[in-house]
């Protein structure tokens, strides 16, 4: 089946006065239909460039898309009009993002932003609109959905109004759903509460996902595959549980290794002070966008770094049917050699 | 193998200091070079105003009033033939001095009473809060007139008047900033490492203010030169024979028909001056704005 | 639902504060129309303080109040008294008492009949030092006032005093209606004065204009032009422009400067009028160095008056050769002093300072014509001689004030100051400011000057009634007083009004008053 | 030293300790009611111990450190260091405590001063406390960067020269300059990338290792206090719900609410699906706590009596310390 | 609820600085040519013999009762004085206000969607200019320009609207500037926020997202800078009513100053004083009409 949605060498820059960001750098990927597609990377990977890339609601300036294709059905995204774009937007495609208590309207109820979406979409009348609102509440759990249609978002806690986001950007029967960090800045028992509801609504409505998250354990229990990316780059793609169980890119190893488990195994933890166990990790920091390291941008923080590491980015190797990574480690050793020790091939 | 490790240099390794960055910053932005560019004529004008000055600022020639701009007069001649360029120039030191001393009041004044208001807050920022809404309540202007008229007119009454007025603007200012650098964590931790309280506030909570203190402060030098001007425009600013352009300006009303450059000149030197002050302050406030600067 | 209703309401505020605020506007929006046959505008520099002769003080107030309000003489340009409200007086053979014949026939505007009892009230009033009228000290030597017949009042002074019946032609002492200030009590003021004038009180428009109207049962001629406006526009350009669109039919008080464009324009008439105010500056004679008369004399050789004259004024005022203006009785010419610096410097030099001196001069801002630009000049010419002389300022009541202290806290060198002999007499002219007696803060001598034999000859011709007599008495004290130079004459500046060329009669008061009631448009 | 000490003072001790804060109101601000970010929390710390404060946001686990601290003042309780009491210390004495111990704060970025060099900003603490100067100081500086994973050149660097997990590194220096025995470790990891969250963790655990440290580790993250902690006390709007012993809590929590949290936590090993304790909505605003036990509104084994009366902290058999009237019924 | 202890200490400020002004009022309001006598009666009888807090509760037990005394120089009531000439203001203010947020918030509105525009340089270099021009000045210029030049319009007085043109503009020019600056800098900031993302993701158009979306919000620091504004146009109102003899409180206040009319001064800073305390409420209302989290505010224990 064709993917509902096709990434194809996506390129982001950031014009600054400082210089050039390049915040998407090359990213390709699928999202399947009725896929959850979770996309991972510490902040500042682009990922969020990623996102708001597809919809195109980057400001420009200073974001400029720079190339590649975002197909989504017949058509190409970035080549739609500004008119094109909009009938998409909140109703094909729509969006929930990271800060629930920013993300609404302060001055505006909630009925009156859930209705906005609807009637904007859909031929509705004020009525059937206003009916309709209140059905996606009352399906994302909000209880007393007609009085709460009055409600200033203000009023509401942070679930809440991550559950309004999502009834909103429900609204219109998408068939992607963007989620941004959605439960990054909530508790973790209200964190619960939303990822349960996704998956019932994933359930129920079918659509499809890309999950934005740095929470390697959420993306765990969300995803059905995972994009990580690293400084503006695709590092690795797998299935969930590929990824989770033989990661291939260091930085992806580092990324699952060094992240204390809930799950910790008691038993390996000696009960003598000086010998606990200590936590992998990756040393070093990310990378500074306005000065990003030549070659793989991971390679002054990986430990099997090569000299070809820093010179050239290791294109993408196909491990196997939906693994991808891109790294000199996982080159062919061909093409390794070529790139490191061009003059030893006679 | 390892000769590409950086280690752990994420950030720019640039040595950079903040006022250096700051002033990177502020050149960068057009409009601030102009600000600067216009400030530093007055500037270097006023310190050397006898040098620039054709004329004794004070010398009368009634046979020679109300002359237009001429060669031997570039801005023509006032009510009592004084030279009006020459005026002006020396205008210009007094706007300056104004502007500057007046601010000085202010901010001495005013910033201990928003750092000391802000920092022990309770009772005592209730009640200073309260005073300060009071003085606030007057705009700047009134209350620089009710303290003139306190005080009595003169050119140094005027930088007090004015420095006054701009007292409860630095207190609120100040007290807001206070407020928000008071819960950040380096100030929990300097009080967990035993600082005093004086000592936190005065090196650790103040010289943060300091960026708001000085975008303020541009801005309030130019509020300032336009309240003193407004004062000697009511006559209850600069005394004849002062070159205030404010007075200048009041004094040549009376001939704004026959002599229209009594008005129009220092009317336009004010507003350069103004005008350079609110662009460096705009540039300034852009430029320690982290904001705006990413 | 609950958002639109708050949007309405909102709405709703805003619109009323905004109709609120707009009323006044509405309300006063019929004043403006196109100058009018029927209406003469007069534009007057300020706003009069008050209506009520015992709060007027200005020569706005005079103006306009003389139109509504009559006195018993009233004083010809010349300075000759007429009947106005008193048809005839007379006085005892030492001038001690004196007896005034009411007009009969006359009406307030509200009705109520003149009569020798409304005179005495009104006068009475103005005495009354509950009351404290600014001018009460005009008729300081009122001991009585009586009525002795319905029409007949006897004023009783307590010595003789000479210039009595100037001092009762005062537009400041105006007779209102009875009813108007019988229940008021000794602090309280009235605000529209009802008076017996040819022009009734129409509308005071505070801070903009008063509008008087025809008094058709006026006891004189009726005047000619049924509307009188008087618009305050303290500012002279805006007056002249006023002028100029024919917003106003007459302006007063021209500035100098503008007169040679006024009189280029076919349709302005510029009128010139002497005036009785002299412009001097008094030193602190009692001071040091302004106890020496060689001083003092030094630096009135050292100001050129007549430089002043010509340029500031552009010629429109005359340097003063007495201490009081020609018009006024008594006056004789002992002056003026010449302008010589090598002179100044000569005499300065023989009261020993040869490396001239420091000294203050004080002086008003805006309070006659230029002032603070005659300080300035004259700042300037005593630094040729090596004076240097510097400027302060005051407002004009702190002003007073300063130079109102008592001589042994006196802390001024030098004053600039003026003075309006509004009763054209010589008494008004010298014995406050002169009289040893009227040492602030007793009085008005703020030169703390003091010449025994002036004093002598102030009291004499005080209480003469001979007028030859008395000329010769105030001619002597003037040339002492000229000889002791306690001030440095400078000059009585002239009058400048302009007019319509459309407009005749206006009668331009020495006095600063300028008349409508003989007015007329021409076409 | 996983067995908790019996016979030793505890490093730390905390009795009731409660923070209010004041609401105000009106005119004249006026107290219309209190915040009760601190109700009446009551636990030890052994020497050498990591003892772990967790909970959501707004539970006032921050609030108890800072208190602890005397950052903010409490409003009443007592603490006690090493037997000394602290809340009421003053002086010479207070100096002394602080000393001895020290925070280190969530945001690396708000909590050093953007305008002092770091070698300035520890410097000047040295001073204050008369522990060294000049170029001993220097020393001990470039000594305590050294330790905590720095290089000595970064005692002249500002701190918008370092990356976020290096700011950490000289917060930590900072704390430790002054040679503490007791640390607040208030969400010392929550505000970094991932990537570097484990070597601050490994850094921690390192320098407790070699000075003796003992830690109250306030977090939110409880995969991460399990990898830290040797207790672990869990709050719910200000007040503690359950203490326990790090392995007894994470093998068998006895509260509702650690076995909400504890099973909200997503799993990052796609193959296990967990079964989940949802609690129903939010939690109940501070200013306005519910009466009886503070978790009653949501938990889902509440009885009649939750409603009314507050349950006690009580220790059960296994160690644990619970405040619910499902482990300890109401007689 | 700030009002009534703010107005307190207004007045006992006021009534402070008015005796702090040097000279006698009693002298004052003798008059110039008062005998000593006089002046000591006219103390008397004003109390100005008292202690100063006795005189200040004579002056309060007076105000509650709307008497503020009468003006020295013309002698009528204060009252009456303020009465008079208080609407003119508040009529110029007023209009100022409007004209200024009209031309202020729509140029700020434009500048911010169209940023770096042409129209966006130009106007904001107007705004600068019109901040930094001294009042009286533009008034001057302007007088000059369309009253004395042109004679398009009267160059002072009241009267018909055309009267009110000159004033209005010139006093409300420094306003709509700021107007404009801030409108910009609110909205700009405004659209940088999330709930604009989460606007536009819903595939709204870009005219909704601006008018509907980010307005509301935008003007809420407008609304604030708007009642500050009103205060600042009725004291920048002192030197515009000077130069076109508009007969209002200002012109009152600067004229009672120079006579040392203390009853009127201290009657007109106080007004003055009180007009801006009910701004601020009636601000502090608008916030609760605009942003309706104002409304909960005091509930949530910050």
């Amino acid at each position: 089946m064709e993917p509902l949605v096709e990434i194809r060498n996506l390129r982001t820059s950031f014009r600054t006065e400082d210089g050039t960001v390049r915040a998407v750098d090359d990213v390709s990927f699928d999202i399947g239909r009725g896929e959850v597609v979770g996309l991972v990377g510490e902040s500042g990977c682009g990922k969020t460039a990623v996102s708001l890339s597809i919809l195109q609601l980057l400001p420009t300036p200073p974001a400029v898309i720079e190339g590649g294709e975002i197909r989504f059905g017949s058509r190409d995204l970035l080549k739609l009009s500004g008119e094109e774009i909009r009938r998409i937007r909140g109703n094909e495609i729509a969006m929930i993002f990271q800060e629930p208590m920013t993300s609404l309207n302060p001055v505006y109820t909630i009925g009156d932003q859930l209705m906005e979406t609807i009637q904007l979409h859909q031929r509705l009348d004020t009525h059937a609109a206003r009916a309709r609102a209140i059905e996606m509440l009352k399906l994302v759990g909000i209880p007393r959905a007609d009085e709460v249609m009055g409600e200033y978002p203000h009023r509401f806690s942070g679930g809440m109004r991550q559950r309004a986001m999502i009834a909103m950007a429900l609204s219109c029967d998408p068939k992607l759903l963007i989620a941004d960090e959605p439960t990054t800045a909530l508790d973790v028992t209200i964190q619960a509460q939303i990822l349960e509801l996704m998956h019932e609504l994933r359930e129920r409505i079918g659509m499809s996902i890309l999950f934005i998250t740095h929470d390697l354990s959420v993306i765990a229990e969300m995803a059905d595959r995972v994009v990580v990316m690293y400084s503006g780059k695709l590092v690795e793609q797998a299935d969930v549980q590929t990824l989770f169980l033989s990661p291939e890119h260091p930085y992806t190893k580092g990324l699952i290794g060094s992240r204390p488990s809930i799950d910790e195994d008691d038993s390996a933890v000696p009960a003598e002070p000086g010998l606990r166990r200590r936590l992998p990790f990756i040393r070093g920091s990310v990378p500074n966008p306005l000065h990003m390291p030549g070659g793989c941008p991971f390679h002054p923080r990986c430990d099997y770094a090569m000299p070809v590491c820093g010179t050239e980015m290791p294109p993408r190797t196909e491990l196997r049917e939906g693994h991808d990574v891109r790294c000199w480690l996982h080159e062919s050793p061909d093409s390794v050699a070529r790139a490191d020790e061009p003059e030893v091939r006679s | 193998m390892r000769n590409v490790d950086l280690t752990a240099e994420g950030m720019p390794r640039k040595k950079t200091s903040e006022l250096r960055e700051v002033f990177r910053h502020l050149v960068r932005n057009r409009a601030a070079v102009v600000g600067l560019t216009i400030i530093g004529l007055f500037v270097v004008v006023s310190v050397f105003a006898p040098v620039f000055a054709t004329h004794d600022p004070l010398a009368a020639n009634l046979g020679n009033r109300l002359q237009p701009p001429s060669r031997e007069h570039l801005l023509g001649t006032d009510e009592l033939g004084r030279d009006l360029l020459s005026r002006m120039f020396y205008g210009g030191r007094i706007s300056l001095n104004i502007g500057i001393i007046s601010v000085l009041i202010g901010v001495l004044i005013g910033v201990p009473i928003g750092a000391v208001s802000g920092y022990f807050g309770g009772k005592l920022d209730i009640i200073t809060q309260r005073f300060i809404d009071i003085m606030i309540a007057f705009p700047g202007i009134l209350l620089a007139i009710v303290v003139v008229t306190v005080l009595g007119v003169g050119v140094e009454n005027v930088m007090i008047a004015t420095g006054i007025a701009s007292v409860p603007i630095y207190a609120r200012l100040v007290r807001g900033s206070v407020l928000s650098i008071k819960e950040q964590s380096y100030v929990a931790a300097a009080r967990a490492a035993g600082l005093g309280d004086v000592r936190i506030i005065f090196r650790q909570i103040l010289p943060n203010c300091l960026a708001p203190i000085i975008v303020q402060s541009t801005f309030q030098i130019a509020t300032s030169i336009l309240w003193a001007a407004g004062l000697g425009f009511l006559g209850l600013g600069a005394q004849a024979p002062t070159p205030e352009w404010g007075a200048i300006l009041s004094n040549g009303r009376a001939y704004i028909r026959t002599a229209h450059h009594l008005t129009t000149y220092p009317g336009l030197a004010i507003l350069l001056m103004v005008l350079g002050f609110n662009l460096v302050g705009d540039g300034l406030r852009d430029a320690l704005d982290p904001k705006t600067r990413s | 639902m609950r958002n639109s209703q708050r949007t309405y309401l909102f709405g709703l505020v805003i619109v009323s504060m905004i109709a609120l605020a707009a009323s006044p506007l509405f309300a006063t929006g019929t004043a403006e129309t196109a100058a009018v046959r029927d209406t003469l505008t007069i534009a007057i520099g300020a706003e009069p303080e008050s209506l009520d002769p015992v709060k007027m003080t200005s020569a706005p107030a005079a103006t306009v109040g003389e139109h509504v309000v009559e006195r018993l003489i009233y004083m010809e340009e010349d300075g000759s008294l007429t009947p106005m409200l008193a048809t005839s007086w007379s006085a005892n053979e030492d001038s001690t008492v004196w007896t005034f014949q009411i007009r009969q026939g006359v009406t307030f505007h509200d009705g109520t009949p003149l009569n020798a009892e409304a005179v005495r009230m009104n006068l009475t009033r103005f005495v009354d030092p509950e009351v404290g009228a600014a001018y009460a000290f005009l008729l300081g030597s009122v001991q009585e006032i009586r009525t002795t017949g319905e029409y007949t009042l006897e004023i009783t002074l307590g010595q003789p005093f000479a210039p009595i019946l100037s001092h009762l032609s005062h537009s400041f002492i105006g007779i209102v209606s009875p009813r108007q200030i019988e229940n008021l009590g000794p602090a309280d003021t009235f605000e529209n004065p009802v008076g017996t004038g040819p022009y009734v009180m129409d509308r005071w428009s505070r801070g903009d204009s008063i509008r008087l109207s025809l008094n058709e049962n006026y006891w004189g001629d009726t005047p000619r032009i049924p509307n009188l406006v008087f618009n305050f526009i303290p500012e002279e350009s805006a007056r002249i422009v006023a002028l100029e669109t024919g917003e106003a039919d007459a302006i007063m008080a021209v500035p100098p400067q503008d007169v040679p464009r006024l009189q280029r324009d076919p349709n302005i008439d510029v009128v010139f009028q002497s005036s009785v105010r002299t412009i001097y500056i008094g030193f602190n004679n009692v001071r040091e160095p302004f106890d020496n008369p060689l001083v003092r004399r030094a630096l009135n050789h050292a100001v050129d008056k007549q430089a002043i004259v010509d340029s500031i004024f552009d010629g429109n005022a005359f340097v003063l050769d007495a201490p009081v203006v020609d018009a006024v009785f008594g006056h004789a010419s002992v002056g003026p002093f010449e302008y010589d610096p090598d002179l100044a410097r000569e005499l300065l030099a023989e009261a020993g300072f040869p490396d001239g001196l420091s000294m203050s001069l004080h002086h008003p801002t805006g309070r006659y014509p230029l002032d603070a630009t005659v300080a300035a000049a004259v700042q300037s010419m005593l630094a040729e001689v090596g004076v240097d002389a510097r400027l302060e300022t005051r407002e004009w009541t702190s002003y007073l004030q300063f130079t109102g202290q008592p001589p042994e806290q006196a802390e001024y060198d030098s004053y600039l100051l003026g003075w309006g002999t509004v009763t054209l007499d010589s008494d008004y002219g010298l014995y406050a400011l002169l009289h040893t007696r009227q040492w602030n803060p007793d009085g008005n001598n703020r030169s703390f000057y003091s010449n025994e034999r002036v004093d002598e000859l102030l009291d004499a011709a005080r209480i003469e009634t001979n007028p030859d007599v008395r000329t010769e008495t105030y001619a002597e004290a003037m040339q002492l007083i000229w000889d002791d130079a306690p001030w440095i004459f400078l000059y009585s500046a002239g009058q400048i009004n302009a007019v319509r060329s459309n407009v005749e009669g206006l009668i331009h008061h020495p006095l600063e008053n300028l008349s409508a009631w003989d007015a007329y448009f021409v076409d | 030293m996983s067995a908790p000490a019996v016979a030793d003072v505890p490093v730390l001790s905390v009795r009731d300790l409660k923070k209010y804060f004041p609401i105000r109101t009106g005119v004249l601000s006026r107290v219309s009611g209190h915040v009760k970010a601190v109700d009446g929390v009551t636990f030890d710390i052994q020497a050498g111990e990591t003892f772990a404060l967790v909970g959501e946001s707004g539970c006032g686990k921050s609030t108890t450190g800072r208190a602890i601290l005397r950052l903010t003042g409490a409003t009443d309780g007592e603490v006690y260091y090493q037997g000394e009491d602290v809340l009421g210390a003053s002086g010479e004495r207070m100096r002394r405590l602080r000393k001895a111990m020290q925070i280190v704060f969530q945001d690396p970025y708000s909590a050093l001063n953007p305008r002092k060099t770091v070698g300035s900003a520890i410097g000047e603490i040295l001073r204050v406390h008369r522990m060294a100067s000049g170029a001993e100081s220097r020393e001990r500086v470039e000594e305590v960067l050294v330790r905590c994973g720095l290089e000595a050149y970064h005692s002249y660097r500002y701190p918008h020269e370092f990356s976020g997990g290096q700011r950490q590194r000289v917060v930590i220096a900072r704390a430790l300059a002054l040679d503490p025995r007791f640390i607040v470790a208030d969400e010392p990891i929550s505000a970094l990338d991932v990537s570097i969250q484990s070597q601050i963790i490994n850094l921690l655990e390192d320098l407790q290792d070699s000075f003796q440290l003992t830690y109250l580790f306030i977090s939110h993250d409880l995969s991460v206090v399990r990898h830290m902690a040797d207790r672990v006390g869990v709050m719910y709007l200000g007040k503690l719900v359950e203490v326990a012993e790090k392995r007894e809590f994470y093998r068998e929590p006895l509260h509702p609410y650690s076995q909400a949290l504890l099973s909200a936590i997503p799993v990052s090993d796609p193959t296990v699906k967990k079964k989940r304790i949802i609690l129903q909505g939010d939690v109940p605003s501070p200013a306005n706590p519910p009466a009886g036990c503070p978790f009653h509104t949501r938990c889902p084994y509440v009885m009649d009596v939750c409603r009314t009366v507050p349950p006690a902290l009580l220790q059960t058999e296994t160690g644990h310390s619970v405040a619910c009237h499902l482990v300890h019924p109401v007689t | 609820m700030l009002t009534i202890p703010v107005v307190i200490g207004v007045s006992i400020i006021v009534f402070a600085i008015i005796r702090m002004i040097p000279g006698d009022p009693a002298r004052a309001m003798a008059g110039v040519n008062a005998t000593p006598e006089f002046i000591e009666q006219v103390r008397v009888r004003h109390a100005l013999d008292q202690p100063l807090h006795v005189q200040y509760g004579r002056f309060m037990v007076n105000l509650v009762q709307g008497d503020l005394g009468r003006s020295i120089f013309s002698g009528r009531p204060v009252t009456t004085e303020i009465g008079e000439r208080f609407p003119r203001t508040l009529l110029l203010a007023t209009v100022a206000l409007v004209i200024a947020t009209i031309i202020g918030v729509s140029a700020g509105i434009v500048s911010a969607t169209k940023r770096n525009s042409v129209f966006d340089n130009a106007s904001m270099l107007v705004a600068l200019v019109g901040v930094a021009a001294p009042v009286f000045w533009m008034a001057l210029m302007l007088q000059l320009l369309f009253a004395v030049q042109l004679r398009w319009l009267p160059a002072t007085g009241i009267g018909a609207v055309r009267h009110l043109v000159l004033p209005s503009i010139t006093l409300g020019t420094a306003s709509a500037a700021l107007m404009a600056r801030i409108t910009r800098s609110s909205m700009l900031d405004v659209l940088r926020q999330d709930y604009i993302t989460t606007a536009r993701s819903k595939g709204l158009g870009e005219r909704i997202v601006v008018y509907k979306h980010a307005l509301k919000n935008a003007l809420i620091p407008v609304v604030t800078v708007l009642g500050l504004q009103f205060g600042i146009l009725l004291g920048g109102a002192v030197l515009t009513e000077t130069v076109f003899a508009w007969p209002g409180v200002g012109r009152l206040l600067v004229d009672a100053i120079l006579r040392r009319d203390y009853p009127i001064v201290q009657g007109t800073v106080m007004l003055l004083a009180f007009l801006f305390v009910i701004i601020n409420l009636v601000v502090d209302i608008a916030y609760a009409f605009l942003d309706p989290r104002v409304h909960y505010r005091s509930e949530s224990g910050e």
